[in-house]
């Protein structure tokens, strides 16, 4: 039962992870809480039976179409929505993609309803046995691709000259500027990756939870936990986050109370935040004086 | 000690500085209108309800709204002037309504009782999540906060006391023995917010609420002024927590009803934030702008479903696009310019008087 | 050769007027300094040389092309960096990563990371902290830094604005003996923002002194150093800003 | 006189970098103290070490007498303890006058009693209005009090930070590098400005700086440092002819 | 006289729907409701008076909808109050719809309070959950032959009333709980709740499973190759099931239903079919939308009945009160009593169904026989 309820939490884990990641990048990209990222990946599922069942699209066409789709979203979002409120505090900025996430939500549900639709792809159901406990194919690739987006934008991000210089921007938009570093490109890029990771974790996670206009916000709320992990800094840090709710919620609905599980979260996040602020995985902290 | 000159120094200048004179009376004949205003708006409150066309369902939609204003009051405490940002008043909201709903249902107290318990119990428990939260700032706040609802929302979802789902029924309010209808809400309703509005403007022009802006603008320097953060920010949260869970308790008592249902979610604290944010966090009246906002938004759009969604987002954007710092913000930015500026030339002005 | 040449610019920030229309040269491997009190301006006229801040009118000729108005992205590609006032180093990158940055605009990386090199001998405070975020610099450091940073973009021309800001005496002389160096060697060109002026002027060749956005004397170091007048009556009385 | 502020040993390191390495200065009452050294030899450091806004090591603190270890930032600054920073640290948003006003947060009381705007309270608040603009006066900032600080040039926002800090009616006075970016007149400004408040309000004074001649010019007495540790202390003239400091510090070519 | 909200031509009947915020899924009772209204109205309303019908969106705040119903009551003079939709929503307006005598027929609520008033205005619509649960466990018993039985529950009112029924029962029954795992209704997966029931050696589940969570739930059974029986309560019965979880992993699933299925050729329901069809063209049929349909039809019956008389309240209730052996709607068959809950309920009886082949076939256990 212990290996068991471990990967399934694993593999839940790996949901919240990729969104964890998306979350992660754009903040520290632009201070940006995207309470939209989410909504992106409802989005692209969306498109995703759209393009399916609607238009008769192979699943890897579809894949294609999906992302490239929620990447000029991500973009469309960052260019009419978020450049014009740039230089706000992070809190207007936050409240921004409280908007773009209503706006995502009706939109999607005048066009589509707002009833549970089924994924027209389903994965293999024969589970795969892994020493005893089991665990779908559908879920096997959602570990994998977390860990494979997660490796590429760590490296990214702190061996290329590119990753750089998105932090510079964040650092000091003016300054990066005067460097010759095109910030406003390196802004929409980031809403651009964004977007790209969110259509990736619509058509990984549909088959699993379902596509309806609420289906992530569950997803997000975690995902946004497992970010604090990291101290919404480090991309490593939200992905060990993320798996680590994953497990931690699977162990306390398995041994404790099943009523504790999806709490499971929050109170790890109130105990993490109470005794180290910056997050589990630390970053290097600057002085401030 | 050698404090002891500089205070002397000081207290030899203190009865007159003359020379600021003129400013002082120029801010004094502001203070002057604004209670004018306030005033005015004070008596249509009062007489309104008066008038024969005034009818019960509209003072209970009213009520509504002012509940929601002074939540958002609550908020912009903590968000406007001490910098910052929760995201779990729902929480607060839910333990406002919670004490006042327990201590109605088994005894029976007086709503007014009730309303005072639960400003003193969210208050409290506002404290305790401050010293918890004391290191957290800026997008850390927000997330621990909406933990911090989650939990509540977890808590009374699951501790039988609190009934769950399945809530707790209240029976009709009572104030001073007197059974109370629309109207006397409504008047309860009117008198808090007043007494929460005028609570909050005194804490914002006295010290206390300038150490809380110290601590929002730059904390190394509240600091090096003397600042002690644990202290105003636990105060901050506590006053902030205290007047949400005064408007929770009033939520509870307009439908007679709490229910775990209601308050384990946490799109009700986001709305309060954006009640907050549309109106202007830094202003006072401008969670009088968000609560409408808020709550009035979908009563004119309530046969739009899906398009209000739309619509709310795309008010949204645009409010934070074109008044970056509050509707409150816009309608007063004239009046403010025109005063700052007025102030400032003044205070310039002093250089010609200056002696040697 | 003139290398840079500015005519007749004006620039303002919304309603306050901070350049009244000045023209300056800097030619080529040469030294240039700019003077003057607090608000004089001085900033202000880098910041229109880098594109932060667009001219309102006038011209800025780069090597005979005109530049006025051009993103400071593509100024930075085309030879000039800017050693910014107030060191604004990126506080959360590391002392290496930020000078990567510095030459964020080219594209042999075998070269960078020669310059690399250098910029570290030349301060060697910061090879020693060069995986330490710049933000946990101190001050003097930072500034060392920022100086750094705009080397490694191996410009024509170099921009200082104020850059012995909180160095100690002994950095100070060093740092200008080194770019005194660098200009000799490789023909770099400065053009020095400083409050010090007796510094400024002993490296330099050529000086302008502002006032309230406009030059009002100009010459070759030596005159300016002779000239008392020019200390009393434009670097002396604190300015009122308006 | 006596001393007023002492430290002992100080250490503090950042993972590997030592920024203080057994530091020890005493800073007399009464007296302009210079503290100066080379770039990162941890002067600031230990600034933040003396107001408590840095945690360290090892060493002791004494401020009045009295061991000041476990102590805060605030209460440093009750205890008359006052400094500014070498980045200006203001509330930009806000007027001269409320900076300075916040400045004197030690006199409000009470806060629950301020809060409800008590007589008491209010006498008090018009006590520190006062006040504020008594120091704004002495600082010729009068004609900024109703300006907004982020507006205010360089050298002004500097002055507002020193008003703020007086503002707390300090016994002393801790200034980090307060004529940096200042030109000739502004740094003379200021030095006349650190005597005043040192010779007619009293106020002990630990200066950092990188201007020799405002350090030579004002100081009693300099402590130089150099890697964290002591590398000389004596008179202007005594300092100014050191072998080792001009060797770490000044230059040959000092004049 | 005309109760108020009637006029010669017009009929004025109000809801409070979830239209937007968290449960907006459950608006699709609403546009059942609505969409039988406008069918109405096209065909020449009811004895030629049309049907305005209100709604109003009270996201799910019981303040809201305190608000919005003395807005019906008070402003627009509702005549009655008809398939709103919301245990909390519900709760917190009932007694003041019953003080105000305003009929209250058809809301979708399982709250106890709202079932076991006793009030002669309101008439709800399915019968307690409490009842369900009981019938459950005998389902088990009888049918499964189970003695140790599993349950999966929604941790709110609905599946902690079902608890409550289930555990009334267990003794008289001789069946004992293995293990008993809520979930929270938007729970990303309930993994650790089935593997839990896995390990506890259940002979049988009880689900009571809204469909998304019994599709998850069948999804990870089948993940896990775990054949125990399951009998799944009726708000988890529709195709919806089928589809997200897919076929077989339904198969041999039973399920308690209140209506009958889209599938089945009854006329009323071929007819809700396509007029949801028509007026809401974009929603895929749903059991929730019958729950509309069945409050608004008996209200028109019942109003049809009325004819030419003076409409009011009071003989509404009375009109309902005869209606016997009716089965011109969703509902196979509705007879509702005099007096108060329960013989107001609109539907009483459970029926069965079991997912076979790719559809709901009726299934009747021994005792029905
Ligand atoms: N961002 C800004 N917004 C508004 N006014 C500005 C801004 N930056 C500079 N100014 C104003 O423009 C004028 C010139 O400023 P500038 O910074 O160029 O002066 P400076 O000569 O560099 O002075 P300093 O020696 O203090 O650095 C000043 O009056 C200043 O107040
Ligand atoms: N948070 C930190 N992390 C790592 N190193 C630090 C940190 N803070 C300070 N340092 C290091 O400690 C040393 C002392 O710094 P400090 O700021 O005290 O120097 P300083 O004497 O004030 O120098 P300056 O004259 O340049 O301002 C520096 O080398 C600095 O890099
Ligand atoms: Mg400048
Ligand atoms: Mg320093």
């Amino acid at each position: 039962m212990l290996g068991q309820l471990i990967l399934s939490g694993i593999a839940t884990g790996s949901l919240y992870a990729l969104t964890a990641i998306a979350v992660v990048l754009v903040f520290r990209n632009t201070r940006t809480i995207n309470l939209a990222q989410g909504d992106f990946a409802m989005v692209g599922a969306f498109l995703g039976i759209y393009f399916l069942k609607q238009l008769g699209f192979s699943y890897y066409t579809t894949v294609l179409l999906v992302v490239a789709s929620t990447t000029l979203l991500g973009v469309a979002v960052e260019w009419l929505i978020m450049r014009p409120i740039a230089k706000s505090d992070w809190l207007t900025l936050f409240t921004a993609t409280i908007g773009v996430f209503y706006i995502l939500t009706g939109v999607m549900g005048w066009i589509w309803g707002r009833d549970t639709k089924a994924f027209p792809v389903n994965f293999d159901p024969t589970p795969i046995d892994l020493g005893g406990a089991l665990i779908s194919m559908g879920h096997l690739y959602n570990i994998g691709w977390a860990l494979a987006i997660g490796v590429v934008l760590y490296w990214f991000f702190n061996h290329t000259k590119q990753g750089i210089a998105m932090r510079a921007v964040t650092d000091d938009p003016e300054i990066a500027h005067l460097m010759g570093i095109p910030v406003k490109f390196i802004v929409m890029l980031t809403w651009g990756v964004a977007g790209f990771i969110a259509g990736f974790v619509g058509i990984l996670i549909a088959p699993i939870i379902y596509v309806s206009p609420e289906m992530m916000d569950e997803v997000l709320v975690k995902a946004y936990v497992a970010a604090v992990f990291g101290g919404l800094y480090s991309i490593r840090g939200a992905v060990i986050g993320a798996l680590m709710i994953g497990v931690a919620e699977n162990l306390a609905g398995g041994y404790l109370d099943s009523s504790l599980k999806t709490s499971t979260a929050f109170i790890m996040i109130v105990v993490l935040l109470a005794f180290r602020p910056q997050g589990l995985i630390g970053v290097q902290k600057r002085r401030e004086i | 000690m050698s404090k002891v000159p500089i205070t002397k120094a000081a207290s030899n200048n203190l009865e007159s500085s003359p020379k600021y004179a003129p400013v002082r009376a120029l801010k004094q004949r502001y203070t002057r209108q604004n209670l004018i205003a306030v005033a005015i708006l004070v008596a249509l409150a009062i007489l309104i309800p008066l008038l024969p066309q005034v009818k019960g369902w509209m003072l209970s939609q009213v009520s509504l709204v002012i509940i929601y204003i002074i939540a958002a009051m609550g908020v912009a405490v903590l968000v406007g002037f001490t910098g910052l940002v929760s995201v779990g008043h729902g929480g607060f909201l839910a333990i406002g309504a919670y004490t006042s709903a327990l201590l109605t249902k088994y005894f029976g107290v007086d709503l007014i009782i009730g309303l005072i318990s639960a400003m003193f119990v969210s208050a409290f428990l506002g404290a305790l999540l401050a010293v918890v939260f004391v290191r957290l700032s800026g997008a850390f706040m927000a997330i621990g906060t909406l933990g911090f609802a989650f939990f509540v929302g977890t808590v009374v979802n699951n501790v039988s006391i609190f009934e769950g789902r399945d809530g707790i029924f209240l029976d009709n309010n009572v104030i001073l023995g007197i059974r109370i209808e629309d109207f006397g809400f409504y008047y309860t309703s009117v008198a808090s917010l007043l007494l929460v509005t005028l609570a909050v403007y005194c804490l914002v022009n006295s010290g206390t609420g300038r150490a809380f802006m110290a601590l929002r603008d730059s904390e190394n320097a509240a600091k090096a002024s003397g600042v002690n953060r644990l202290l105003y920010r636990v105060l901050a949260f506590a006053i902030s927590a205290g007047i949400t869970g005064i408007a929770g308790a009033l939520n509870a008592h307009v439908v007679n009803y709490v229910s775990a249902e209601v308050y384990a979610d946490i799109w009700y604290s986001v709305d309060i934030l954006i009640a907050v944010v549309v109106g202007g966090p830094a202003i006072l009246f401008g969670p009088y702008l968000g609560g409408i906002f808020v709550v009035m938004l979908p009563f004119f759009l309530e046969r739009l479903a899906d398009f209000s969604f739309i619509l709310k987002g795309v008010v949204l954007i645009a409010v934070l696009r074109f008044a970056p710092a509050g509707v409150g913000e816009l309608i007063l930015r004239p009046l403010r310019i025109a005063r700052r500026r007025k102030l400032r030339s003044v205070a310039a002005g002093l250089r010609e008087s200056e002696v040697g | 050769m003139t290398l840079l040449k500015i005519n007749q610019m004006e620039a303002s920030y919304g309603a306050i007027t901070a350049l009244r229309g000045i023209s300056i040269e800097v030619p080529e491997r040469s030294i240039v300094t700019l003077l003057g009190a607090n608000g004089a301006g001085k900033s202000t006229t880098l910041k229109c040389i880098s594109g932060v801040v667009a001219p309102r009118s006038g011209s800025i000729e780069w090597q005979g092309k005109e530049i006025a108005g051009r993103s400071p992205n593509w100024v930075t590609r085309n030879g000039i960096a800017q050693v910014p006032e107030g060191r604004r180093i990126f506080k959360d990158l590391t002392v290496s990563e930020n000078l990567i940055m510095g030459a964020y605009t080219r594209k042999n990386k075998d070269e960078i990371n020669e310059d690399l090199e250098q910029v570290l001998e030349l301060f060697p405070l910061l090879k020693e902290r060069s995986s330490q975020l710049g933000g946990s610099l101190s001050g003097g450091e930072q500034q060392m830094l920022a100086i750094g940073r705009g080397l490694m973009a191996r410009p024509v021309l170099l921009m200082l604005d104020e850059p012995s800001l909180g160095l100690a005496p002994i950095v100070i002389s060093d740092i200008f003996e080194k770019l005194l160096k660098l200009n000799e060697e490789r023909g770099l060109a400065l053009l020095i923002v400083e409050q010090n002026m007796k510094l400024a002027l002993k490296v330099s060749h050529y000086g302008y002194v502002m006032q309230l956005g406009q030059v009002m004397v100009e010459g070759t170091a030596e005159e300016l150093r002779e000239d008392k007048k020019v200390y009393e009556s434009y670097l002396g009385a604190p300015e009122k800003s308006p | 006189m006596g001393e007023h502020l002492r430290c002992q040993d100080i250490q503090v390191s950042f993972g590997g970098v030592r920024a203080c390495n057994n530091l020890s200065l005493t800073v007399p009452r009464g007296k302009i103290i210079g503290l100066i050294g080379p770039n990162g030899a941890g002067k600031t450091t230990l600034f933040n070490v003396l107001s408590r806004f840095q945690s360290y090591d090892a060493g002791d603190v004494y401020f009045e007498g009295k061991l000041a270890n476990d102590r805060m930032p605030h209460h440093m600054v009750s205890m008359g303890m006052a400094r500014t920073f070498q980045n200006i640290n203001l509330f930009k948003d806000q007027t001269t006058l409320q900076n300075i006003m916040t400045g004197a947060h030690g006199q409000i009381g009470n806060p629950i009693s301020a809060m409800c705007w008590l007589p008491a309270a209010r006498r008090r608040e018009r006590q520190i209005e006062d006040y504020a603009i008594h120091v704004a006066d002495m600082l010729n900032l009068t004609p900024e009090l109703e300006n907004e600080v982020g507006n205010l040039p360089y050298g002004h926002q500097k002055r507002v930070e020193l008003a703020r800090a007086l503002a707390s009616r300090p016994s002393m006075l801790l200034l980090d590098e307060p004529v940096a970016g200042c030109n000739d007149s502004e740094t003379q400004e200021l030095k006349e400005l650190v005597f005043k408040v040192n010779r007619e309000m009293g106020v002990t004074v630990l200066l950092v700086e990188h201007d020799m001649s405002m350090v030579m010019e004002v100081c009693d007495f300099i402590y130089v440092i150099n890697f964290g540790a002591n590398l000389a202390m004596g008179t202007p003239g005594e300092v100014r002819a050191n072998k080792d400091v001009i060797a770490a510090y000044l230059g040959e070519d000092d004049d | 006289t005309d109760s108020p909200g009637i006029t010669d031509k017009n009929i004025l009947i109000c809801s409070y729907q979830p239209m937007t915020g968290k449960v907006s899924s459950y608006f699709r009772m609403g546009k059942g409701a609505d969409a039988w209204f406008k069918y109405i109205n096209d065909n020449g309303g009811i004895n030629g008076r049309k049907v305005t019908y209100r709604m109003v969106d009270d996201k799910y705040e019981p303040a809201r909808t305190k608000s919005a119903v003395k807005r019906f009551i008070e402003r627009d003079e509702c005549f009655a109050i008809v398939s709103p939709l919301g245990s909390a929503p519900t709760s917190a307006v009932i007694d003041y719809i019953v003080s105000k005598k305003v009929p209250l027929i058809g809301a979708g609520t399982g709250a106890a309070k709202n079932l076991t008033i006793e009030s002669p205005w309101v008439f709800p619509l399915y019968p307690s959950y409490f009842t369900e649960g009981a019938q459950l466990v005998r389902f088990a018993k009888e049918v499964f032959g189970a003695s140790k039985v599993a349950v999966l529950y929604q941790n709110d009112p609905s599946g902690k009333t079902h608890m409550a029924g289930i555990k009334s029962v267990l003794e008289k029954n001789g069946v004992s709980i293995t293990a008993a795992e809520g979930y929270e209704p938007k729970e990303v997966d309930v993994s650790s709740q089935v593997i839990k029931m896995k390990q506890s050696g259940a002979e049988a589940v009880i689900c009571s499973c809204a469909p998304e969570p019994a599709a998850k739930f069948y999804t990870e059974r089948a993940k896990l190759g775990w054949k125990v029986p399951v009998v799944n309560v009726f708000f988890g019965k529709s195709p919806k099931v089928a589809e997200l979880a897919g076929n077989d992993a339904v198969e041999g699933i039973y399920f308690s239903t209140i209506f009958r299925d889209f599938d089945s050729p009854a006329a009323p329901i071929q007819q809700a079919k396509s007029i949801l069809k028509k007026y809401y063209p974009e929603e895929t049929p749903d059991a929730i939308h019958l729950w509309g349909f069945a409050g608004a039809q008996v209200f028109t019956e019942a109003i049809k009945r009325m004819g030419d008389g003076p409409i009011t309240r009071e003989r509404l209730v009375k009109t309902l009160e005869g209606i016997d052996n009716w089965t011109g709607s969703v509902v196979p068959s509705i007879t509702i009593g005099e007096g108060n809950a329960p013989e107001h309920f609109i539907i009483k009886d459970m029926s069965f169904v079991l997912f076979k082949g790719g559809k709901f076939v009726d299934f009747s256990p021994p005792w029905m026989k």
